[in-house]
């Protein structure tokens, strides 16, 4: 269609500066990594299951969390991927892998980078650990990745 | 015809400029439990959940995807609506279809907004990309170009204006929940305040809030049974118009959009008089002179009338028509849960719990939604089924 | 709120938002800015319904809910019928830059039009803004087919 | 539930990767026009409009307000869902069972083109723990396959049979996109996006609107001779952390359709349904979503497939129109099952018909891995 044309296409940028609230549950789950090392996870006072990342409220109880709980730093890898397709929203440069993984001590898992992106070297059941940042800043990526055990 | 359908409860966070100790899904959450405690009931008695925002203020995209479960979304039907500044109001529309329509008895709505998250005014901004992005200075210049021709058009004057804004921040002390509340504000301050845009000082217009708002519809047998004084919907009416500012002439003034869904929800509720008949009035009043231009809009006086509405306090608590007991939008403003607060004061003036900003004996309540020139949406509620 | 609760640190993620999109002017748009860059003519489309002349021109009357018809040529002079002069600072979403402030801005009936088009004034003292005052598009010399060839309207000053 | 809404009038646009030769108006008239001459009714019969889109996709905030010339909403009651097209049905839909309109028009368009897909994915999730990660709907997507596939012992190239079976439909559907057929070395040998999904798993980008016409009983019965019944609906929506739910399951889709059925009356959807319509954006989510839906017990996805009953002449068709691997404008998707599912029983597929198609599904899918899940069931 309409072939004989070029067609007029605006090029528009959006360029926006973004500075979201954690909240006093995910700061404190921060502050663990940042000051601590530490990955803590709450329970929930009416399923007693210990989610991790801490989370204000379980969303099937629909009650507030109370106690903390550190788990891990080691875990059982569920399931990963690597990916290869580059993006300008990735924190590092591919390939880069993910991987969901259960920690020991926690009732939910948890989603990561992984420090291995060699698909063969990767299953699904081993064993893995956090490996912290050397700069931490109360960040998700203050662990830096998992690395297999 | 739909089924009957009542608000049972409502439930609001303290709203103000910014919330450091929750994010944005646990700002729903907040809203919503105590909308389930405000109806006595639990999550699992809610059978669905609309949500309600605009994403870009935030930068979000599908924000419902995660701020679902704070509402109390998880393993249920939900999805968002988004209006503009409406999206409030038509979220509550769409709880109301929900419940009315057979399928849900019980539906959770759920405004949000946490403005300090992002950046509002470049995300006004983000209109049409060959137009007015270049041009625009976000809604307050927009306004401000309505403003200078309706003080043209109508005569309306800044003391008029002043004095809706110091209305509506006095109005804001008997609320718990609004941000702005100045018990001593005057008419000259509001006058010495900076000009954002020529004519508006910023005391004019409404400020930027973090907040939620949830509101809980029911079926009639459960509104029966759950709520002493239910809330029950009269009408709820939707009307948009052009999006192009220069396309429709002297906006504020003849604001058609919302002088139809008034006169389609007068209609079927069959109002007469509306501002006899109307015990309590929320309006969504972005900015002081659009609230006088709604009086004339919504037909509380005739046109030209409104800013004798204000002299003559007709609109102040003890006034024939209270408009905005809340503070109103000039007070508050979380922009996705702006409507969605009008639907919820006006509910509560009539279950009675509206605590300090109560007026006597409400019956018939009106609530308005209003976006970007483009949309409004009316709200009728009653003490009585109908 | 939870003010009162004890909490050592609240912690915000600042992130930067930056997308890149493409927008297709499609026809109405296009013409529109090849005549303004080319001729340095401002043109609208007219409903053949309703015979309105829209600025700027588009697929589709609305009001009629037809598509529009035959192009028209408008201004560059007009009248201004509504006016601001912005002086709040904000973050201009496409440069992500503050934008410079005080400018004059309104909405300006071009003749010939039936629709007003938003634009910026050359003027920016208020009070030297009316209702009603002839206003007329300065243009760029080096045009580069967007709505900034029309760098602002300036104010006609009335015949001696 | 007793058939009290229908679906009178449909259309849809040609998928292509850009549209660029026109704007997103243009594009959406066309299809508003063609739907509502299809329905045979003109502006002034519309009750309300329900439009879906969502802002970041399409860089602009409040990006309905774009559309209200050519949607006809000037004066009218508009509303949108912010999320897929098929969600904004249930609330036209529910616009008409409340009362409050007899004729809703549905509209959803998405431009593939003007953005970019996956980066803005990544704005969907949570800012707090997922979107620092650099996650975004493909990456979310193969942790998911991974997990499925290692759970039920699902390969790759049961997957690629998958793209083999759509491409190869779609050539039977002018509104296709991508038509060309396939073979599993070729899949099996497209560059590896992210692990186990390569570039020929994914459904296109594309350019496309779409446009649903539906009315209330009597209306639809005075206006129409070939209307097509709603039977049922659910939908669900399933957690948000991908670490908080089995990604190798959907509890979600499970209870989306399992409320559908109930109210369509469905016990046996394989035998009972002749035609699906599915949104699947990856291939192993097809066969995943088979069986959430209950065509097949778990894991027996591939073998349903492999074994022909979800090809065109199958037992239960999935996909005639090649689904989403056709064509996949964002947010339109959903709305587009509904279009195919109506054309199917109103036998007006063209070459891509299931014979006697009477009692069709069609589902839609928002946010990632099938977290919000939409199932409507449609009837003649």
């Amino acid at each position: 269609m309409n072939d004989t044309r070029e067609n007029m296409i605006l090029p528009g940028k959006v360029d926006l500066p973004f500075s979201y609230s954690a909240g006093k549950t995910a700061s404190r789950f921060f502050l663990g990594l940042r000051d601590h090392k530490k990955i803590l996870g709450k329970r929930c006072p009416g399923c007693q299951k210990i989610i991790v990342p801490a989370q204000l409220f379980c969303k099937e109880c629909f009650v507030e969390t109370d106690e903390w709980i550190e788990v891990g730093p080691e875990g059982i890898l569920l399931t990963f991927t690597v990916v290869y397709r580059a993006g300008k929203h990735q924190p590092i440069s591919t390939p880069l892998a993910y991987g969901i993984i259960r920690l020991d001590g926690a009732d939910t898992s948890i989603i990561h980078l992984l420090g291995e992106t060699d698909v063969s070297k990767l299953r699904a059941g081993m064993r893995v650990r956090a490996v912290f940042s050397e700069r931490r800043k109360g960040h998700i990526l203050d662990i830096q990745c998992f690395r297999p055990v | 015809m739909g089924k009957r359908v009542a608000i049972i409860g409502t439930g609001q966070t303290n709203h103000c400029s910014s919330r450091e100790d929750v994010n944005e899904m646990e700002l729903v959450y907040e809203a919503a439990s105590a909308a389930l405690m405000d109806a006595e009931m639990t999550i699992q008695e809610i059978d669905a959940v609309v949500l309600a925002n605009m994403e870009l203020f935030e930068g979000r995209a599908l924000p419902d995807m995660w701020c679902g479960e704070g509402a109390g979304a998880f393993m249920k039907h939900s999805f968002k609506i988004s209006t503009g500044g409406t999206s409030g109001t038509s979220g509550a529309i769409s709880g109301y279809y929900h419940a009315a329509s057979g399928l849900f008895d019980t539906v959770m709505v759920v405004g949000f907004e946490k403005h300090s998250d992002g950046n509002t005014a470049a995300g006004m901004a983000l209109t049409d990309p060959f137009w007015d992005r270049h041009i625009a200075a976000a809604a307050i210049g927009n306004f401000a170009l309505s403003v200078s021709e309706y003080m043209a058009d109508r005569g309306v004057t800044k003391e008029q204006s002043a004095k809706v804004a110091v209305k509506a921040r006095r109005n804001a002390c008997n609320n718990p929940h609004a941000h702005l509340q100045m018990p001593h504000l005057t008419v000259k301050e509001v006058l010495e305040s900076p000009i954002l845009a020529y004519p508006i000082h910023r005391l004019e217009m409404c400020p930027q809030s973090d907040g939620a708002c949830a509101i809980i519809f029911a079926s009639e047998k459960i509104a029966q049974k759950k709520c002493p004084r239910p809330a029950w919907v009269r009408a709820a009416v939707t009307r948009h118009d052009h999006i192009y500012l220069g396309e429709v002439k002297h906006r504020l003034a003849t604001m058609r959009s919302l002088r139809a869904a008034a006169k389609s929800a007068y209609g079927i509720v069959g109002i007469r008089e509306p501002i006899k008949e109307f015990d309590v009035a929320e309006i969504y009043d972005p900015l002081t002179y659009a609230e006088i231009a709604w009086y004339e809009a919504l037909g509380f006086c005739r046109d030209g009338e409104g800013g004798r509405l204000v002299d003559d306090g007709i609109t102040q608590m003890d006034g024939e028509l209270p408009v905005n007991p809340s503070g109103g939008v000039i007070s508050t403003n979380p922009v996705g849960a702006s409507g969605t607060i009008r639907v919820a004061e006006a509910a509560l003036q009539i279950h009675g719990r509206a605590g300090k900003r109560q007026i006597p004996d409400v019956n018939l309540a009106l609530a308005t939604g209003y976006g970007v020139y483009c949309w409004s949406d009316v709200i009728i509620l009653s003490s009585k089924p109908g | 709120m939870n003010r009162n609760l004890q909490q050592e640190e609240l912690l915000r993620i600042a992130t930067q938002m930056n997308l890149e999109f493409r927008f297709p002017a499609g026809i109405h748009y296009e013409r529109f800015f090849r005549e303004l860059k080319e001729t340095g003519r401002i043109m609208g489309v007219r409903c053949p319904e309703c015979k309105r002349v829209l600025v700027p021109p588009r697929p589709v009357c609305g009001e009629c809910f037809v598509r529009t018809g035959e192009w028209v040529e408008v201004g560059p002079e007009g009248t201004v019928i509504a006016y601001t002069s912005i002086y709040f600072p904000f973050i201009d979403g496409s440069t992500g830059k503050p934008r410079s402030i005080p400018y004059g801005a309104g909405l300006i009936q071009l003749d010939g039009s039936f629709s007003a088009i938003n634009h910026i004034l050359e003027e920016g003292d208020p009070g030297k803004l009316h209702i009603g005052m002839r206003v007329k598009a300065v243009l760029k010399e080096e045009r580069e087919g967007n709505i900034g060839d029309i760098l602002y309207f300036k104010t006609i000053e009335p015949e001696e | 539930m007793d058939p009290k809404v229908a679906i009178i009038g449909v259309s849809q646009t040609k998928f292509e990767p850009d549209k660029s030769y026109e704007d997103i108006p243009e594009t959406v008239f066309r299809v508003v026009k063609e739907a509502m001459e299809d329905a045979g009714i003109d502006k002034n019969d519309l009750g309300s409009i329900v439009t879906s889109s969502v802002d970041l996709w399409d860089g602009r905030t409040a990006s309905n307000q774009m559309l209200v010339d050519v949607v006809g909403s000037i004066m009218k009651p508009e509303s949108r869902v912010a999320g897929d097209g098929l969600g904004a049905a249930f609330q036209g839909m529910m616009t008409i069972l409340a009362g409050a309109s007899e004729i809703t028009l549905i509209v959803s368009q998405c431009r593939g083109s003007m953005g970019a897909h996956y980066e803005i994915s990544n704005w969907v999730f949570d800012p707090i723990y997922q979107q620092p990660l650099g996650l975004d709907y493909l990456s979310a997507g193969a942790l998911q396959a991974n997990h499925y596939m290692a759970n039920y012992g699902i390969s790759q190239e049961d997957c690629a049979r998958v793209v083999i079976k759509n491409r190869s439909d779609a050539k039977n559907n002018p509104y296709a996109q991508v038509k060309n057929e396939t073979t599993i070395e070729e899949v099996m040998n497209s560059p590896m996006w992210a692990y186990p999904i390569k570039e020929m798993d994914a459904a296109p980008i594309s350019d496309g609107a779409c446009a649903v016409v539906l009315a209330s009983g009597p209306r639809a019965e005075a206006l129409s001779n070939r209307a097509v019944w709603i039977l049922g609906i659910g939908s669900c929506l399933d957690c948000h952390y991908l670490g908080h739910r089995d990604l190798s399951g959907g509890d979600a889709l499970i209870t989306a359709s399992n409320r559908a059925y109930s109210m369509a009356g469905i016990s046996n959807p394989l035998k009972e349904l002749d035609v699906a319509e599915i949104s699947a954006a990856f291939s192993y989510q097809e066969l995943l979503w088979t069986e959430l839906m209950g065509f097949c017990d778990r894991g027996e996805g591939a073998r349903i497939l492999k074994e022909g009953l979800t090809c065109l002449r199958g037992l239960l068709p999935v996909n005639p129109s090649g689904g989403m691997m056709a064509g996949n404008p964002f947010t339109v998707a959903g709305l587009t099952r509904l279009v195919e599912a109506a054309l199917q029983v109103r036998g007006e597929a063209g070459d891509r018909q299931v014979k006697g198609a009477a009692k069709a599904l069609c589902h839609g899918t928002t946010g990632f891995c099938g977290q919000g899940q939409y199932v409507m069931i449609v009837g003649n």
